[in-house]
């Protein structure tokens, strides 16, 4: 226990979020996405944000990822703030790796020209990276999809695809929007054991978005819960599961006993307006 | 397989494949299923997805005609194809919704009506009424792109339940939603079966929602499908509520479907 | 290689359409004895497309030009423009209106002023059918780029892609099958413009002769000269077809 | 039972009025300015505010009767077009061998521009201007026959599949599922429709060359009135705009779900 007390005092937070507010004005009205958002994450952690949907989950990690500017606040990356002012520089960018929620694939590019076009806009083509997307996609049993299109693929393989290709170019967070939400509940615990896998190797800071609670709670440290109109953090849910989590724990006890509580959190929010 | 008489729909060897041995296009989906339903019962399909569970319920729904087999619906047999006349007694529920967005939402039930030539004031009455039952009685005049992907569903069973079905065939209706409105929706169903009392054969490849719905799961195996286990599920109606999830029954029950449902996968490299 | 039902059908049946369609023509030609002036019979109009060959080809061969260079000017330029009006909201939204004015403005109405300062030439059949072609291209491709998906945009913003980068890699892909739709229209508007245009300026092109041919009573050459134009027609829409079979190579 | 209708009032939109009319008034400023100073003979490029006053002052005399008559082809023949176009590819989708059999026909039509038969038109019908309506039906028909036969023909799976699973008829899965279905592929058909209309109607009014806007605009620069020429030809493109925009209209009333 002391040893992770004394990691917390020496090292800066990887991602700071002070008191963030985005307000979206529409020609028929005015919505809160996010208001006073605060969040820590350290290297390393594994955070989830769940709620339902409409609650600004998504738009939270578009605004760290410059997709989208905040309204008010602050957000600071290694300790640095970052200017939202303009668009984001690619040393900043390169930091991040963002996952969207369909794999997002352009049919007109194999799969491999798929996962390496960061490499190319960000200007990393270099041999030493291409054998790092191939080591990735062998690693993730992609090998028999690389030379096909994604129109030949399996949804499974193409959000697979996804994940690697935000990881290409070697970034320090993954920003990951739901990305296993479309698919069937067996592929999705699948994935979820191989993403827990890839955490583990390369020691990456990962904030995860979803609706699906058992994920989350598999999955995370600790889990950011929030709540629609306006979209803001109700609480915070620590889970101290040991690691490495398996799939056999969702059925223990202490597993189950987290994700009801975090469903009693979400379905009293949920059951007052039916979106 | 042997016809049980007093069944309400029977599927004897049930088999499917597209395309044609000449061109070399020939895809087996369906391999010999078989399937007695009684009256009033709750029956879900569980399977990887792509494994042609969706394939054997348009089958049913007599959308497709089999390659081979019999369908037996109150005993009589109608052979590969379920005649015209008689889709009247089914009720399909698409997996996306797959609503007419040119009507409003009662519109889209008075569809069935029209369809099926239903007229008169009774008939009318219901289009409410379904509404009412999946609580949307306030969104009738309300198109479907302005309605959220939970309420579109709802829609969609309601249009399914309005010309008074006896059979409901659901092809995964929760599929395209996100957990939160899934899980409401469950309940919700599992609340109209009861109340209905219909008889109703879903496809899923939620293993919460078959333990939560059915009271006996079959398990199809990868393509071509066949069935590889049928699981009663004795949780009694009484318990199918929030707090199920906690209990040792439902927890054991999921393990089970889990460990069936995994073999199946492990039979061929992840997808 | 053995051809499948479908195929035959595909092949056979347009073929018949055509067969029954000539044959029922040159039938009430010669039951109702009708003159040649007035409606001549197919047989007779190949046969003068194939007699007098020497007197149509150089017509065919300026009508053919004046529809393909104009053609291969207006398809660049429609999308390059239209590039640059979907660059930035205020100027989309601002040129959206002549953007469609450009295309519902017959252009055989600005040929007799064009004529005035640029004479009777082949110039101004060509820029004329330039300002006609490039319009529903420039239209087309406006639709299919103002309906990118966001989460595209989102994907190139998540790499810091400069526009550029976006355009090459996601942009013009994304919008492909639309610019390709207003190409399509292009080579049909490109034709219709250059007959309207050799109505008006000058005696070369086709589009004059069918006129001289029409004021002599020559129906039947007049016939062979519209057959041509479909000619032309039909290879500007195959050259289409073939060129969007090989940049779209990734749909089905 | 309070009826909730969710449907929000649409606010207008001012961001897509305002900037086409600034653009306008930049253009007819710069048009202005360029005639009066650059010294480019008034026969070439005349001033706008002459061009403007030239249309208003002529219209109700010299213009009027010609207007009417363009006006009165293009409409009445884009309307017929219309229900033939959409009619015959009612006919000609209920059968695959018939759809295959007569869309290279109408593909033949379409790119073989029906204005080559003007000149016979004249020969065969005379030289009464209104019979150029026919030409107008001729040159837009199968441009919207092709666009319609196209949406009745690819019907999306999971609206065959809704129709086999409630056991339509024939009749029925047309008229309530297929028509409705392919109405954003039918507007496409028939705005190219009016496209091709006003082509066809002008190259008429300028060959036969006795009446219509086609015609006055020749006939303005034969004697040397660009002016004249410019104003007419602004108001041509006026009546394409309009018919274009009251298309536009209809069809985001009838096709409610594309955004």
């Amino acid at each position: 226990m002391e040893e992770l007390v004394q990691k917390e005092v020496q090292t800066i937070p990887k991602i700071v979020f002070e008191n963030i507010n985005k307000v979206f004005h529409t020609r028929k009205q005015t919505i809160v996405a996010v208001k006073d958002y605060d969040m820590q994450v350290d290297q390393g952690d594994f955070v989830s944000i769940i709620g339902p949907s409409g609650c600004g989950k998504s738009t939270l990690i578009r605004m760290l990822n410059g997709i989208i500017q905040p309204t008010s606040g602050r957000m600071l990356l290694d300790g640095i703030p970052l200017d939202t002012s303009k668009p984001y520089s690619q040393e900043t960018l390169r930091k991040m790796g963002f996952i969207f929620q369909q794999p997002n694939m352009l049919p007109w590019y194999t799969i491999r020209q798929n996962i390496t076009l960061p490499l190319k806009i960000f200007g990393l083509d270099t041999p030493e990276y291409q054998e790092y997307a191939d080591e990735l996609i062998s690693v993730t049993g992609l090998q028999k999809f690389a030379d096909s299109y994604p129109i030949e693929a399996s949804g499974g393989a193409l959000q697979r695809a996804g994940v690697v290709r935000a990881m290409v170019h070697k970034p320090e967070i993954l920003l990951m929007d739901e990305p296993f939400g479309a698919l069937d509940e067996m592929l999705r615990e699948q994935l979820n054991m191989e993403l827990l896998s890839i955490w583990k190797r390369l020691n990456i800071t990962i904030i995860f978005i979803t609706h699906n609670v058992e994920e989350a709670v598999l999955l995370s440290n600790s889990i950011y819960v929030m709540a629609t109109e306006p979209g803001r953090l109700v609480e915070k849910v620590d889970i101290d599961l040991p690691r490495p989590r398996s799939l056999e724990m969702i059925t223990q006890p202490r597993f189950v006993s987290y994700t009801q509580r975090l469903v009693d959190l979400i379905g009293s929010v949920e059951l007052r307006q039916i979106k | 397989m042997e016809v049980q008489k007093d069944a309400r729909i029977s599927a004897i060897d049930i088999a499917k494949h597209f395309g044609d041995k000449a061109s070399g296009t020939l895809t087996p989906v369906l391999d010999g299923v078989s399937m007695n339903i009684q009256e009033g019962e709750f029956v879900v399909i569980l399977g990887p997805s792509g494994c042609g569970k969706s394939t054997f319920l348009k089958i049913l729904g007599g959308i497709l005609p089999a390659s081979s087999g019999k369908i037996l619906i109150d005993g009589t047999d109608y052979g590969t194809q379920v005649p015209r006349e008689l889709l009247k007694r089914f009720g399909f529920v698409f997996q996306n919704n797959n609503l007419l967005q040119w009507r409003t939402a009662a519109g889209n039930l008075k569809f069935m009506l029209e369809t099926m030539r239903l007229k008169g004031e009774a008939w009318q009455g219901r289009v409410s009424e379904m509404l009412e039952v999946v609580g949307l009685q306030d969104y009738q005049d309300v198109y479907p792109h302005e309605l959220s992907g939970g309420m579109r569903q709802r829609v969609g069973i309601a249009r399914a339940l309005v010309h008074d079905p006896d059979v409901l065939i659901m092809d995964q209706p929760m599929g395209a939603l996100d957990a939160i409105t899934r899980q409401m929706l469950t309940f919700e169903l599992l609340d109209i079966w009861h109340k209905t009392q219909k008889t109703i054969i879903m496809v899923t490849n939620n293993v919460n929602e078959a333990i939560i719905l059915g009271n006996r799961v079959f398990i199809f195996s990868q393509l071509p499908a066949k069935i590889l286990q049928e699981i009663p599920i004795d949780i009694p109606f009484e318990e199918r509520n929030h707090q199920v999830f906690s209990s040792p029954r439902f927890l054991e029950l999921r393990e089970k479907l889990n460990h069936h449902v995994r073999a199946t996968l492990s039979l061929e490299e992840p997808a | 290689m053995k051809l499948s039902k479908k195929t035959i059908t595909n092949i056979l049946a347009p073929l018949v359409t055509f067969l029954l369609l000539f044959g029922f023509w040159e039938w009430a030609v010669s039951h109702y004895q009708l003159p040649k002036w007035l409606l001549p019979a197919p047989s007779g109009i190949i046969q003068s497309m194939v007699v007098n060959f020497n007197d149509f080809w150089p017509h065919i061969l300026i009508t053919f030009e004046t529809v393909l260079i104009g053609f291969l000017i207006a398809v660049p330029v429609g999308i390059l423009l239209a590039t640059l009006i979907t660059s930035n909201k205020i100027i989309s939204a601002a040129l959206s209106p002549f953007v469609i004015f450009l295309v519902t403005t017959p252009l055989v109405t600005l040929i007799p002023i064009m004529m005035l300062f640029m004479g009777f030439g082949q110039k101004v059949r060509i820029i004329g059918v330039v300002i006609q072609a490039f319009s529903i291209v420039n239209m087309n491709t406006v639709t299919g780029i103002l309906n990118v998906p966001i989460i595209r945009h989102e994907l190139m913003q998540t790499m810091g892609s400069n526009k550029f980068q976006s355009l090459r890699h996601m942009i013009y892909p994304t919008a492909i099958v639309d610019i390709f739709t207003g190409v399509r229209l292009s080579a049909i508007f490109a034709t219709t413009a250059c007959i309207s245009a050799e109505y008006v300026a000058g005696n070369h092109g086709l589009g004059s002769q069918i006129i001289k041919y029409s004021q002599f009573l020559k129906t039947t050459e007049s016939f062979a000269c519209i057959f041509y134009v479909t000619i032309i027609g039909l290879f500007m829409y195959g050259f289409v077809a073939f060129l969007q079979k090989k940049v779209i190579y990734w749909k089905i | 039972m309070k009826k909730k209708s969710i449907r929000k009032k649409k606010g207008i939109d001012w961001m897509s009025i305002i900037p086409p009319w600034i653009l306008l008034a930049i253009i007819f400023a710069v048009w202005e300015i360029a005639a009066k100073t650059t010294g480019i003979s008034e026969y070439i490029l005349p001033p706008m505010s002459k061009i403007i006053h030239g249309v208003i002052t002529k219209f109700p005399g010299e213009l009027l009767p010609h207007f009417l008559l363009t006006v009165r082809v293009i409409v009445l023949g884009f309307i017929f077009a219309t229900i033939l176009g959409i009619s015959l590819a009612a006919i000609f989708s209920q059968f695959n061998i018939i759809t295959k059999a007569v869309t290279p026909v109408i593909i033949w039509l379409v790119i073989t521009p029906m204005i080559t038969l003007i000149p016979l038109m004249t020969l065969w019908l005379g030289y009464d201007p209104v019979l150029r309506t026919y030409v107008v039906i001729l040159q837009a028909t199968p441009i919207i026959a092709l666009n319609t036969l196209n949406g009745f023909v690819n019907v999306d799976n999971d609206k065959v599949e809704l129709a086999k699973s409630v056991g339509c008829t024939r009749m029925q899965r047309f008229t309530k599922i297929v028509f409705m279905n392919a109405m954003p592929q039918v507007f496409t058909g028939i705005k190219l429709g009016s496209i091709f209309s006003t082509i066809a109607a002008l190259s008429a009014d300028i060959v036969s060359g006795n009446a219509g806007l086609g015609f006055k605009i020749s006939q303005f620069t034969k004697y040397n009135n660009v002016y004249m020429s410019y104003g007419t030809i602004f108001l041509v493109g006026l009546i394409g705009l309009t018919l274009y925009k009251i298309i536009e209209r209809i069809e985001r009333r009838v096709v409610l779900w594309k955004n």
